[in-house]
């Protein structure tokens, strides 16, 4: 690398690289491309990297952004949502960010994205085994609830030592009846490790379980990059008599697009519109709601 | 008869010091601080075999280095020198200082339990009685709710903890109840080897009395190897067949605890019998 | 038209940016000049600098401005801005003992080996409202600033570090040769730990916790070092202060083709040496425990807590979670990020929470109706009483 | 009374003596050489005056107390002998379940257990079931005048002498082969004292061997097939025992 030839002035160097608008030189790039590797090795598992400051906040983002920068070449094309949506303030200013600073394609319809980068929402539509989905995760420590200590918690990952996690799910039960983990629901992840499935809903986590495309999570103030590679197992932790469940409500559905409805026949993760009349729902992936508008799936 | 644990040559010193300094310590010096390095000899060539349904009692007075032996074995701290082994663990082939900490620890889920004289050190505080038993049915890999909740209320009915507190927080308990949690939770997963240190000590006289006799009964029953750990003539005497007296971080004297109590041999032995039946 | 239009979002930010790029170029003042940060909002800017983890005065200036005075937010800008650089070389340790103080005080001694210089502090001018006249005060800085450029030899504040080397000797060289100081130099960390190129987790290292604290925000710091006077973590006692300096640190890489090390420049630096006097029962009560604090720019507040912290640090052992909250919890930008994600939308999770509530409710009414608790305890039998100790199932 | 060939206990050369290290190392000799044989169902009766070594050698025997030397060997059930002064402790403990046991006139710890939970839990310990154990329980202290209005209650609120019969009633309930008695019957009424004394001559008829201290000659009488009088911790006599109590110039002082 020209980088490391001593004949060339470093100061040449730096003023050559002002010209460029990317906000990762490639070396930090490298090392991210690296924990990704590491992470993909080694499923569900937290790897440390050096996460860089990004001109966004850190937990606004900064882990996906810096995954998407480093993966993202010439060729692809970038979806960004947010709650589902890729109209969202935080959605458009990651879009605009990356499209400006890589020159990169945008969609908004994942069947076209090559990198889906998302907070909080897998979309409906599965993924390819040609598309990563990016996920931000604020805090990547599925074992938080029970361990505060780093040490410890890095000792009991080493050991696959979950039986704290099992005994919280076990108390969840005997004192509120149901297991109340709402969003980010810890998995076993290639029979492995526990991971924390950032805050997507438990909707979701059935599209990572054995899915053809490759998740990565980045968690950027916390510098940590972990993935589950396309095909591989993640299982919700849950007692083998007490179901997994996934957010449903009785009677909602889409009053856009119907989904949820009986006679609709697909369901999808509705999100509530509080109103006047009891309040409204709709389809939390936009796109996908939109798609079965324009397609004529819907009859209006 | 393979014993169900085997203690050889064990040792622990604290602080600097290498095994040169043990010379100059122990009863005959009446002191554990090598005159050397001013390292602690805190335990030196412990050795002693528990057998299946035996009960070997440990007695000394404190700083006799009892504790010490039983957190070696446990794992709860390195012992400088010695081996322990156990016969669920490679028939007793293997010594279990040369296990990884992750094994080691492994064995505290059905081999080898460990009853603290603190509650809180051996149950979460802020988990349910259940909830505790849970942890090690959990680690165990049981993944059945209701087949935990139906052994964990075993296991209370059992060690005399009322059903009705079963789901409360173990917080909310009162010591003796808080023990017989503790045990509960040691005997989760039929360990044939149980350390009890100082089990009943800080309990009211009449508490330890009956989780005295609850873990009388359950040794009796279980058929477990179980070591004593106490400074109470009484819970010697009422839970273990066997004993040895330490003293200064050795074995003074090991015996029929019948015999050490009526035929004590070494001077302080006699010295500690005689004071302890006034 | 789509019910939220995928361009909305986009809209909103952009008429949000305009907006504030507008008002901070409409404000009814005259426009602020970089020097105007650095010379007369010192502490400011180097508050930006220490925290940003980057010398660059003119850089940070810049940052506070865009900042419109957000210390974090410039700091950030200052980070953002490196992590867009690449990385050329790296530089050879500094050695403290080459700081050209400004100012040095050693407050355990009356005298000490060199002199007690005052330099350039806040410390002793009266806390007063200064009320005076603009006008006035205007003209006297324009001819101050004047007759400064006529006789720079008579400049206050050049001749306030009038020091110069052999600098003098640190008090902590004393207490060492009287044998009054634990040895806290170790040679297990050599290369001091670059915490931009490694994610920290406890147990990296001293190095790496003096860095983290070095970067950490100035509040954070001193109030980790208050609840360890003060509060639940208690792992202060007695300090005194043996060295408190400011000063000018020379900094240097090696070169590429001779390897000899050249001088890239200077940085402004706050150097702390704190004495604590050991009261544990484990702690050699005839020795002071020394910690040390080091960081860009004038901020002897963030030095000093972070010497005390260094060793609060060894003094805990590892055993009260201290060292995971230095290295974890200090940094501005992660506390403030984090703090601030709370207004992105929440509205999946949000959904998310509410049925579970749902879901606990329509179990407790099922359970009512049943006049039960959630998970009663099953009924065990006597029959099953005898039976259940010995016959425990073990699945693997 | 029917011929007993095998040994199934043999004291040889015992000798048992105490240290007292707090009187400067004083020694007392307790027993200087005892050379005894009891064969099996045999019933032996010791005597001898206070300090002669009578319950000094049942503890020894019992390896209560240390032997300085000497041997002492148990004929076991299975055949095998073994002698018990120099056994592991470990071994010894496993004999004492079945092979060899005590019964003193004092009733041992298990201060909060019911009388019939006492008694079964003896007989379970000797590898009865729960439900044989009750039931060996019920009997025994029926025959021991144990009323069932007594079985639920903790031994500490007991008479001494209801006491001293569910100590009896423990200590052989499944009896093993060899049974120590020392002073059993000491602080019974004369009523109690015979179903004791009858139960007790029953033992030798189900097999078991037993070496016995009694406070009276009538028990001895209607109970030992021999009695051996010790004196100066040595065997001065033994004998029938109308042979050698006629000896003695004062049975009852030479007993006491």
């Amino acid at each position: 690398m020209t980088l490391l030839d001593p004949t060339i002035s470093p100061v040449a160097l730096l003023a050559a690289d002002t010209s460029s608008r990317e906000l990762l030189d490639e070396f930090s790039k490298r090392e991210i491309r690296r924990a990704v590797l590491t992470a993909v090795a080694v499923p569900g598992y937290q790897v440390p990297f050096a996460s860089r400051e990004m001109p966004v906040a850190r937990g606004w983002g900064s882990g996906g952004l810096q995954i998407t920068l480093a993966l993202v070449g010439p060729e692809d094309t970038v979806k960004v949502i947010d709650q589902g949506e890729d109209a969202g303030v935080n959605a458009a200013n990651l879009r605009r960010l990356i499209a400006d600073t890589t020159g990169v394609d945008t969609t908004t319809v994942a069947g076209e994205a090559t990198i889906v980068q998302t907070r909080h929402r897998v979309p409906e539509d599965a993924l390819g085994d040609d598309q990563i989905l990016v996920l931000q995760v604020p805090v990547p420590e599925p074992l938080r609830g029970v361990e505060r200590d780093m040490t410890e918690l890095r000792r009991m990952h080493a050991e696959g030592d979950y039986a704290r996690m099992w005994v919280s799910l076990y108390e969840d039960l005997v004192r509120n009846g149901v297991i109340t983990q709402t969003t980010g629901y810890p998995c076993l992840v290639g029979g492995r490790y526990v991971m924390a499935t950032t805050p997507i809903p438990r909707w979701d986590i059935p599209k990572l379980h054995r899915s053809a495309h490759l998740s990565l999570f980045g968690a950027g103030r916390e510098k940590r990059i972990y993935a589950v590679p396309p095909h591989t197992d993640v299982e919700p932790l849950t007692f083998d008599d007490v179901p997994f469940e996934v957010e449903r409500t009785e009677g909602a559905s889409c009053h856009r697009c119907g989904a949820g409805s009986p006679d609709s026949g697909v369901e999808s993760f509705l999100v509530e519109l509080p109103g006047t009349e009891g309040g409204r729902w709709v389809c939390s992936d936009t796109d996908w709601c939109n798609r079965r508008l324009s397609s004529g799936m819907v009859a209006r | 008869m393979t014993p169900a644990l085997r203690v050889d040559g064990l040792g622990k010193i604290y602080g600097p010091g290498t095994t040169a300094d043990v010379a100059g310590t122990g009863p005959g010096f009446n002191r554990v601080v090598s005159p050397t390095s001013g390292g602690i000899v805190a335990a030196w060539d412990v050795s002693f075999e528990v057998g299946p349904g035996e009960a070997l009692g440990v007695i000394g007075e404190s700083g006799s280095g009892k504790s010490t032996v039983m957190r070696c074995i446990c794992g709860d701290e390195e012992p400088t020198t010695g081996s322990i082994r156990l016969a669920s663990v490679d028939g007793g082939g293997t010594d279990l200082r040369t296990l990884s900490p992750a094994r080691r620890r492994a064995l505290r889920v059905d081999r080898l339990a460990v009853v603290y004289q603190d509650p809180a050190e051996g149950l979460d505080l802020r988990l349910s009685a259940g909830g505790n038993v849970a942890e090690r049915l959990t680690a165990a890999g049981w993944r059945n709710f209701g087949r935990i909740r139906e052994r964990a209320s075993e296991l209370m009915l059992r060690t005399d903890v009322p059903l009705d507190r079963m789901d409360d927080p173990v917080r909310e308990f009162s010591g003796g109840m808080r023990q017989r949690v503790q045990l509960a939770k040691a005997l989760a997963n039929n360990p044939p080897v149980v350390l009890l240190d100082e089990p009943t000590t800080g309990l009211d006289a009449s508490v330890a009395a009956s989780v005295l006799d609850l873990i009388r009964d359950l040794l009796e029953e279980l058929g477990v190897a179980a070591v004593v750990v106490s400074h109470d003539f009484a819970v010697i005497e009422m839970l273990t067949q066997r004993v040895v007296v330490m003293h200064h971080g050795r074995i003074v004297e090991a015996g029929l605890t019948d015999q050490l109590l009526e035929d004590p041999q070494h001077p302080y032995s006699q010295r500690l019998v005689g004071a302890a039946r006034g | 038209m789509g019910y939220v239009a995928a361009r909305g979002g986009t809209e909103a930010i952009a008429a949000a940016e305009e907006l504030v790029r507008r008002s901070r170029l409409n404000a009814d003042a005259s426009w602020l000049e970089l020097d105007q940060l650095t010379e007369r909002l010192r502490y400011l800017n180097d508050r930006v600098m220490g925290e940003g983890g980057l010398w660059a005065p003119q850089l940070a200036a810049r940052a506070i401005r865009q900042a419109e005075g957000d210390v974090i937010e410039a700091a950030h800008l200052l980070r953002a801005h490196r992590s867009t650089l690449p990385r050329l070389c790296e530089l050879i340790p500094a050695d403290a003992d080459e700081l050209r103080p400004l100012r040095r005080i050693v407050p355990a001694f009356r005298e000490v080996p060199g002199p007690q210089l005052l330099g350039r502090t806040l410390d002793y001018t009266g806390r007063l409202l200064d009320l005076g006249d603009e006008d006035q005060a205007r003209a006297a800085a324009a001819a101050a600033t004047a007759a400064a450029a006529r006789h720079p030899e008579d400049d206050p504040a050049e001749n306030a570090g009038a020091t110069e080397p052999p600098f003098p000797e640190r008090l902590l060289d004393v207490l060492r040769r009287t044998d009054l100081a634990v040895d806290r130099r170790r040679d297990d960390d050599p290369e001091p730990t670059d915490i931009s190129q490694v994610a920290v987790r406890p147990g990296i290292g001293r190095s790496a916790v003096l860095s983290v604290m070095a970067r950490a925000e100035t509040g954070a710091l001193v109030n980790l070092w208050y609840r360890n006077i003060l509060g639940p973590d208690n792992h202060l006692h007695e300090v005194t202060l043996g060295e408190v300096r400011h000063g000018e640190l020379p900094i240097r890489v090696r070169h590429p083709r001779t390897g000899n090390p050249v001088l890239l420049g200077h940085l402004r630096a706050t150097e702390v040496e704190a004495i604590e006097d050991l009261d544990g029962a484990d702690e050699d009560r005839t020795r002071f425990d020394v910690g040390y604090g080091l960081v860009a720019g004038h901020n002897e507040r963030k030095a000093i807590a972070m010497a005390n912290l260094d060793i609060a640090l060894h003094r805990d052992h590892s055993d009260s979670g201290l060292e995971q909250s230095v290295l974890m919890t200090t940094d501005g930008l992660d506390a403030s990020g984090f703090l601030e994600h709370l207004k992105l939308p929440h509205y999946v999770t949000f959904r998310s929470m509410i049925e579970r509530k749902q879901a606990m409710r329509t179990d407790r009414a099922r359970n009512e109706r049943k006049g039960r608790r959630h998970h009663p305890a099953p009924v065990v039998t006597p029959a099953a009483e005898q039976a259940a100790v010995p016959a425990g199932e073990v699945t693997p | 009374m029917a011929e007993h060939r095998t040994v199934k206990l043999e004291v040889q050369g015992l000798h048992k003596s105490f240290v007292l290290h707090a009187v400067d190392g004083r020694r007392i000799n307790a027993l200087n050489g005892i050379d005894l044989a009891i064969h099996t169902g045999e019933h032996v009766a010791l005597v001898g005056s206070s300090g002669a070594g009578k319950s000094t050698l049942l503890k020894s025997v019992y390896r209560t107390y240390l032997p300085d030397s000497g041997t002492v060997t148990l004929r076991l059930a299975a055949g095998a002998a073994v002698e018990l002064t120099g056994l592991e402790d470990r071994e010894l403990v496993a004999l004492r379940v079945r092979e060899i046991g005590y019964v003193s006139q004092f009733l041992r710890s298990e201060p909060r257990r019911s009388v019939r939970d006492t008694v079964a839990r003896a007989g379970r310990r000797r590898g009865l079931d729960h439900d044989a154990s009750l039931d060996a329980a019920a009997e025994i202290l029926r025959r021991l005048g144990i009323g069932e209005n007594l079985w639920r209650s903790y031994p500490s609120l007991l008479s001494g002498g209801e006491k001293q019969r569910v100590n009896l009633a423990s200590g052989i309930i499944c009896p093993p082969g060899l049974l120590l008695l020392d002073e059993p019957v000491s602080a019974l009424d004369p009523a109690n004292r015979e179903s004791v004394l009858a139960l007790i001559a029953e033992l030798t008829s189900w097999g078991t061997t037993v070496l016995a201290v009694f406070h009276d000659l009538d028990a001895i009488e209607r109970l030992a097939d021999r009695v051996v009088l010790l004196s100066g911790g040595t065997v001065a006599e033994s004998g029938h025992p109308t042979d050698v109590l006629r000896t003695l110039t004062n049975p009852l002082g030479a007993i006491a």
